[in-house]
């Protein structure tokens, strides 16, 4: 990376000891809860997976039944193992014995607490095994199969239809698309709970289940040999079911996953504690299944304007790595969000948009920056749009981003279609290629508009940081300091799936994992 | 009569261009394929001047042709918004003068749809384009109440504060979803015989004042739409039931 | 039967773009006649997603739309040059073995045409993608008259090396200029009784196989191809009718 | 302008010494020779306009008929002003004459010389008092509607019909042209006579004709009214009638003329010694009515290769330069041509674009440089084509270029449709705001690859003007120095048309422009 402005080194390490203060903030809340999402996660880390007669996920089943009987504040994993011990049968027969109203796990005869926990480590350790199993994978395919050079290109998938899905993304692969995301269907990140089976009717999206992540993951592992270049696969792990998405991530070997601490408080209305529990949890399933993160401060410039509201991003980015540390990611996992979201009409908001990129580039060295494309200022001009799409793809190889989120020229009007796709791979490898190095050849001026943008943002980002560690993180998203948006501490949905645990609170795989990525020390 | 057709550098030329993709691999058969499926509609001196395979068995075109089809211009009426649009001091002057009452007015973007940015503005006090939102408006009461609001919900509340409009927007849709949360709108209003109670109003990048009409509401407002072409028309309106 | 239809992102939903220019004033009206316009074409679901006013009474359109129409990719058979394309080595010595004696080409631009790049890849030494121009195979004698060249000088020069072959280049075309260009030399050629003296091959980005058959020729060659692609054709020609 | 790489000025100077020399060689045959096309002109600036039956026009006529007689060395004006004093009638009503076989110029008594130059310059000077009028217009125009900043944003059109191209010319105005070049028919430059009248038939192009230049003029000047900034009209006075339609575009307030000292030899295969000697005269037309020519050097890249033979474009500019100079123009009217023609597969071809566009921005620091955009690598993809005109146009903003001639998207498709046009003003406009002060902002690294690029083209444009100036310029021509393209001496079209000077010879003409521009000093 090229150094191609000043940035004030003090004044970057001031804004992270602030986020550090921010997150300890709220550190409180997160262990001394638990949620009806985490203990679902839990179960489906137990092996527990398939639906009941109505379509009812058994985790849902299993931690309900437990909810209802308000034991849930010791763990849903002291439950299911307690039954595994009893009745001498695996975790998914337990879930099927509840769901066909056959026991009661808190009626059950209790054993020994660390019995019970012997039994239960015994099948989290399974699945740990199975997420291992994918990391060697992942390792061994991108040794033979490489991935491109940064940045990556991003794609998404989104007809609804899980096998039109995968038709495109194999064609978007061969094309030379680096990574490809299933957009979720309309307002899944709302459900409690997580849909199953393979799936062929979404809303501008398609379901994320488990076996949808497996189709795509087959159909590109298919096309990762054909082409010879690893394609990465992603999917969306916010909303109330973040932490479940992370482990069918995990399980199914994706790559990359949204995730963010805020997005689904600011932008899905969910509940704040719910919301940072659950992406505690989450990230650390990410980081265990060496998943790479894509935060969403992107999404604040779909409201706000980009260049009054810069600062906003930057500083979201700093609380977004402080609690991905707090969860064990890597730098190298956190793909930190932006956008090329200023109006194209603005002079010189080409030099603001390059002097954004590259100061993120040099505050995060180590992240591979995610960097989305223009989209509020897209309209129905495709031609236009495919050219604010180029300008976007160079501002990336010029400031080294990481994940190239392509834009399309059909943003205005509709999920891609199959040539929009390959327009705008064809887009972005053009710039790459013909620019490869320009980020290499250039230095900005000292006194320029690009160094000044850059400096005037990093003020304002220390100030907005240092306000928030004061009043607390909470206070601040009640105040709407992010993306002109309000959230109360008690408002938002799934607030009635936050549980407080028990001194006795039992959770394997949160101890397994956090044992392993050495998050006690 | 006035015919038109479209114009590529001379007139009348009827110069068109297209582009699309067919589920087959790239080859002389599939371009050719290409150049009949323009036919079919009618499209002469077509040229397919670009084929691409995309992979997977579809290959992307560019056509240039020709297309002898015109419209007569002076035939075309457009169900427009009549009413003219004032501006904020004469809208507020308005309703003080002509209706003598406080507007009241609830906004929603309706069914699973978040896309709060059209709705907010139209609705929040900082408006949109250089003009305040209906918020802002000494003589309104705005009631915005944000994203993924089930239609139950917005017709209690615009029961409860005595809505004189109900504005909804609608901006997401597949498998045309956003007509459908429309006409449910609608139907639930008829149902429990409210429908003439309010102004129904209906806004969004896929909405115009036609297809409003067509669902049953009383406007449609589209892309652009500024606070003061909605309050203008909602002022005027109640003014007139009031005569 | 293998009828296929366009696709945007589901198998047979038909989509398309179009763009065009209509000879009016943007406004509603407009947009209402670039809809109609595309529905004569018989398409559904005609979203005129941009509208531009150009100036002077013209306005650009954005159009997406389905069309229902298919075509049948089994029935469709296109002319292709047969010949199966050799190397450079292959063709020389199957010049040697199979013909016994040098060949002669001539080539031209004719009519006003001046783009030489096209047939100059085909003939110059250098030759174009990697492969070497028809005067750098030791059994062909290439005669390249540059641009510009009359129809008659063009034959003259042909009896005059007693060519096997004449080469055609033509890429500038408006109002079909490049259809007569062809069809008179085709026309002098029969009038003088020479048609069947000369192979006659046609080149240049707007002619494919089929219209150089249409036309008179004996091949067409468009955008893309290689010297190889003509030698071989040539040499398996003038050694199928010695036999 | 920001000086971004080193150009070494030693070698800069060199390349202009042996430019110098390069002209020095072919000045003999320019001063020695006149042509039939110069002698057209010299009628056509006393005045003498329109066609006979057979569509003939009168300078053709007139001077058809002295060339018949084997007099034309002494100069038409002679001839045509010992009429007028003889005849007491005008330089038309001379001409009119003469085509209606009712006098033959060389057989009328000869009157003193010294009266005939005293009428014949009473002509040439009411000519001259409209160029002197519309130079005037043109600057009082510019500064009650001034010109957009540079780059300028050229468009042509090209319908074959004039009042199609005046549509199409005033609606580009609207949208924010500040040129628009009415492109010519194919083959024009190949007519011995300007065709006459307005034109509705044309291939690939419209015939430049005086009354095609007023109409287009005419409808510009009203879009100017109506824009507010100043629109420049230009066409072409290339090939066999050059110095011609230098007069007519000089009468009819063109604002730019393409003149190139070679184009016409290489791309025409126009005879040398006769383009020499109408680029001369031609070049003093433009000089005197401060029109701003544009070089062809983009011309060389349509065949050779834009990385190979960067180095003959600007050997080129530098003998257009200097020849340029030697007809009175000054650097501010010097549109040297270049061009973005780089296959867009190469890796990292944007920032060999960018050096060559730099290096020729430092080298010409006055000259209003045409930069020529994409052709060759378009193909049917309009989508990428949109693309590869945008960086063509963000490689011109950030190197400081003049003139930018906009790409079209349809480029290897036909002759610009309205909305290609309109597209293409909206990309330059798009680029160019969006990126206004880019060029102040960065510097180019000392051992970048931009830098190295640069000091090669240079030293290798150094060598090959040595080489010139060594064996001669026709000499060099006639071994394919330029555009791989050889044409000989004596070869090529319209070599029939020069004609030795006898010592008598009278230009009037030349006399009273070289005068008022002081190339006697
Ligand atoms: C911003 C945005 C988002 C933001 C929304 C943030 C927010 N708080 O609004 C976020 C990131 C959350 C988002 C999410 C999604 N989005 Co979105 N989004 C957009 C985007 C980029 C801009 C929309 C916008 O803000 N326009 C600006 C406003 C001012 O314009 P407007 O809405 O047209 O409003 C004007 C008029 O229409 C009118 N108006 C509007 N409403 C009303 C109401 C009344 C009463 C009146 C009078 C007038 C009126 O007046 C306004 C001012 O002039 C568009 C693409 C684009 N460039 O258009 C995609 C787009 C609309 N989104 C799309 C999709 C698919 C989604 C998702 C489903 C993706 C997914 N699967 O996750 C989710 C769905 C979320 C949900 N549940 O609805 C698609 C829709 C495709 C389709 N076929 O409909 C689009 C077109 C992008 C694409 N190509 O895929 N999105
Ligand atoms: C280079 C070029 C020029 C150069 C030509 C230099 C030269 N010595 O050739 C110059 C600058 C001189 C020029 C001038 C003009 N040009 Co021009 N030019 C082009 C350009 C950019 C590229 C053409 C090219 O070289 N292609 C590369 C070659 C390799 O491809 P190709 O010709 O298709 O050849 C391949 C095949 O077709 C085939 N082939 C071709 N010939 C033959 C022959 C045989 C026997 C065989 C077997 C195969 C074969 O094999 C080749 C290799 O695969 C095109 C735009 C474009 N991007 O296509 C415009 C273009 C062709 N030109 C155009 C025009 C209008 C002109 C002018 C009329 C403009 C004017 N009014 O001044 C003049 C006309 C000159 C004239 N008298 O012909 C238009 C034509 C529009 C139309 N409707 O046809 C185009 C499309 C540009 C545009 N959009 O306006 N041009
Ligand atoms: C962090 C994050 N999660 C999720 C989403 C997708 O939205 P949804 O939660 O509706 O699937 C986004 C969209 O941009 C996002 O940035
Ligand atoms: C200097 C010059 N003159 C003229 C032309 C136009 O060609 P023609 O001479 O055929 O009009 C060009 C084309 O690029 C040119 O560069």
């Amino acid at each position: 990376m090229n150094e191609k402005i000043d940035v004030d080194k003090t004044k970057v390490e001031k804004c992270r000891k602030a986020s550090s203060e921010i997150a300890d903030g709220i550190q409180g809340y997160i262990d001394n809860n638990t949620t009806t999402s985490v203990e679902r996660t839990v179960l489906r880390l137990l092996g527990i997976n398939g639906v009941d007669e109505q379509d009812i996920p058994l985790p849902n089943v299993v931690v309900d039944h437990v909810l209802k009987d308000g034991e849930l504040n010791r763990g849903i994993a002291f439950w299911v193992g307690n039954a595994v011990l009893e009745l001498d049968i695996s975790p998914q027969e337990v879930a099927e014995a509840v769901s066909a109203g056959e026991i009661s796990l808190t009626e059950l005869p209790l054993h020994d607490s660390a019995e019970v926990k012997n039994k239960t480590e015994y099948y989290a350790e399974k699945m740990i095994k199975k997420i291992q199993k994918n990391n060697l994978k992942r390792r061994e395919m991108q040794k033979k199969f490489p991935p491109g050079p940064k940045p990556w290109l991003y794609v998404i998938v989104a007809t609804g239809n899980i096998y039109e899905d995968l038709k495109q993304a194999k064609a978007a692969a061969k094309e030379g698309a680096d990574i490809v995301a299933v957009i979720r269907s309309t307002a899944q990140s709302l459900l409690d709970y997580v849909p199953y089976g393979a799936t062929t009717e979404g809303f501008g999206g398609t379901y994320a289940t488990q076996e949808n992540f497996r189709i795509m993951r087959e159909g590109l592992d298919e096309a990762i040999k054909e082409t010879g270049h690893y394609v990465q696969l992603v999917n969306y792990c916010s909303g109330l079911s973040m932490p479940e998405i992370a482990a069918m991530g995990a399980l199914e070997r994706l790559d990359m996953m949204l995730n963010d601490a805020m997005y689904g408080i600011l932008f899905r209305d969910i509940n704040m504690e719910r919301t940072f529990i659950d992406q505690y949890f989450s990230r650390m399933i990410n980081a265990y299944a060496d998943i790479i993160i894509n935060t969403g401060e992107d999404n604040y410039l779909t409201t706000a304007d980009a260049v009054e509201e810069a600062h906003t991003v930057l500083a979201s980015e700093f609380i977004n790595e402080e609690l991905a540390f707090r969860s064990g990611l890597k730098a190298e996992q956190m793909g930190l969000g932006h956008a090329f979201e200023m109006n194209p009409e603005i002079e010189d908001g080409f030099l603001m948009e390059i002097a954004q990129a590259q100061l993120i580039r040099q505050i995060f060295p180590d992240a591979p920056l995610k960097y989305m494309p223009p989209t509020k200022f897209m309209d129905g001009n495709i031609f236009r749009g495919h050219l604010q799409d180029g300008m976007f793809n160079l501002a990336s190889i010029m400031t080294d981003q990481g994940i190239q989120l392509l834009g399309m020229l059909t943003e205005a009007i509709h999920t891609p279609f199959i040539q929009d796709r390959a327009l705008s791979i064809e887009n972005a490898k053009y710039i790459f290629n013909n620019a490869r190095h320009l980020s290499d050849e250039i230095v900005f001026k000292k006194d320029g508009k690009i160094q000044k943008r850059a400096d005037e943002v990093l003020d304002e980002t220390l100030k907005m940081l240092q306000q928030i560690s004061n009043k607390g993180l909470i206070k601040a998203v009640e105040e709407g300091m992010f993306a002109d948006i309000s959230r109360l501490k008690n408002g938002g949905k799934g607030a009635e799936g936050v549980i407080k645990k028990s001194k006795d609170y039992y959770n394997p795989l949160m101890e397994i994992i956090k044992e392993e990525l050495r998050l006690n020390e | 009569m006035n015919k038109i057709r479209p114009y590529g550098d001379t007139q009348n030329d009827g110069k068109i261009q297209l582009s699309f993709t067919l589920p087959a691999d790239a080859g002389p058969e599939t371009k050719e394929a290409a150049r009949r499926f323009a036919q079919k509609m009618g499209l002469k001196e077509v040229d397919v001047v670009y084929m691409q395979d995309l992979g997977e068995g579809f290959s992307f075109f560019v056509v240039y042709a020709k297309s002898e089809n015109s419209v007569d211009l002076d035939k075309i009426e457009v169900a427009k918004v009549e009413t003219e649009t004032m501006t904020y001091y004469e809208i507020n002057n308005f309703i003080k003068e002509k209706i003598g009452r406080k507007i009241n007015v609830v906004g929603a973007c309706t069914g699973f749809d978040a896309h709060t940015v059209g709705l907010d503005a139209i609705m929040n006090m900082k408006g949109y384009a250089g003009e305040y939102g209906l918020e802002r408006y000494p003589e309104i009461n705005a009631y915005n109440l944000g994203s993924q609001v089930p239609n139950e919900d917005l017709i209690k509340k615009g029961l409860e504060v005595n809505a004189d409009a109900i504005l909804v927007s609608q901006v997401v849709t597949q498998k045309g979803v956003h007509i459908n949360n429309l006409t449910e709108l609608v139907e639930l209003l008829e149902a429990e015989k409210l429908r003439e109670r309010f102004l129904l109003i209906v806004g969004g990048p896929r909405i115009s004042h036609d297809l409003a009409l067509e669902l049953g509401f009383d406007a449609g407002f589209g892309s652009g739409t500024t606070p003061p072409d909605v309050a203008s028309y909602i002022v005027q309106k109640i003014a007139e039931e009031q005569r």
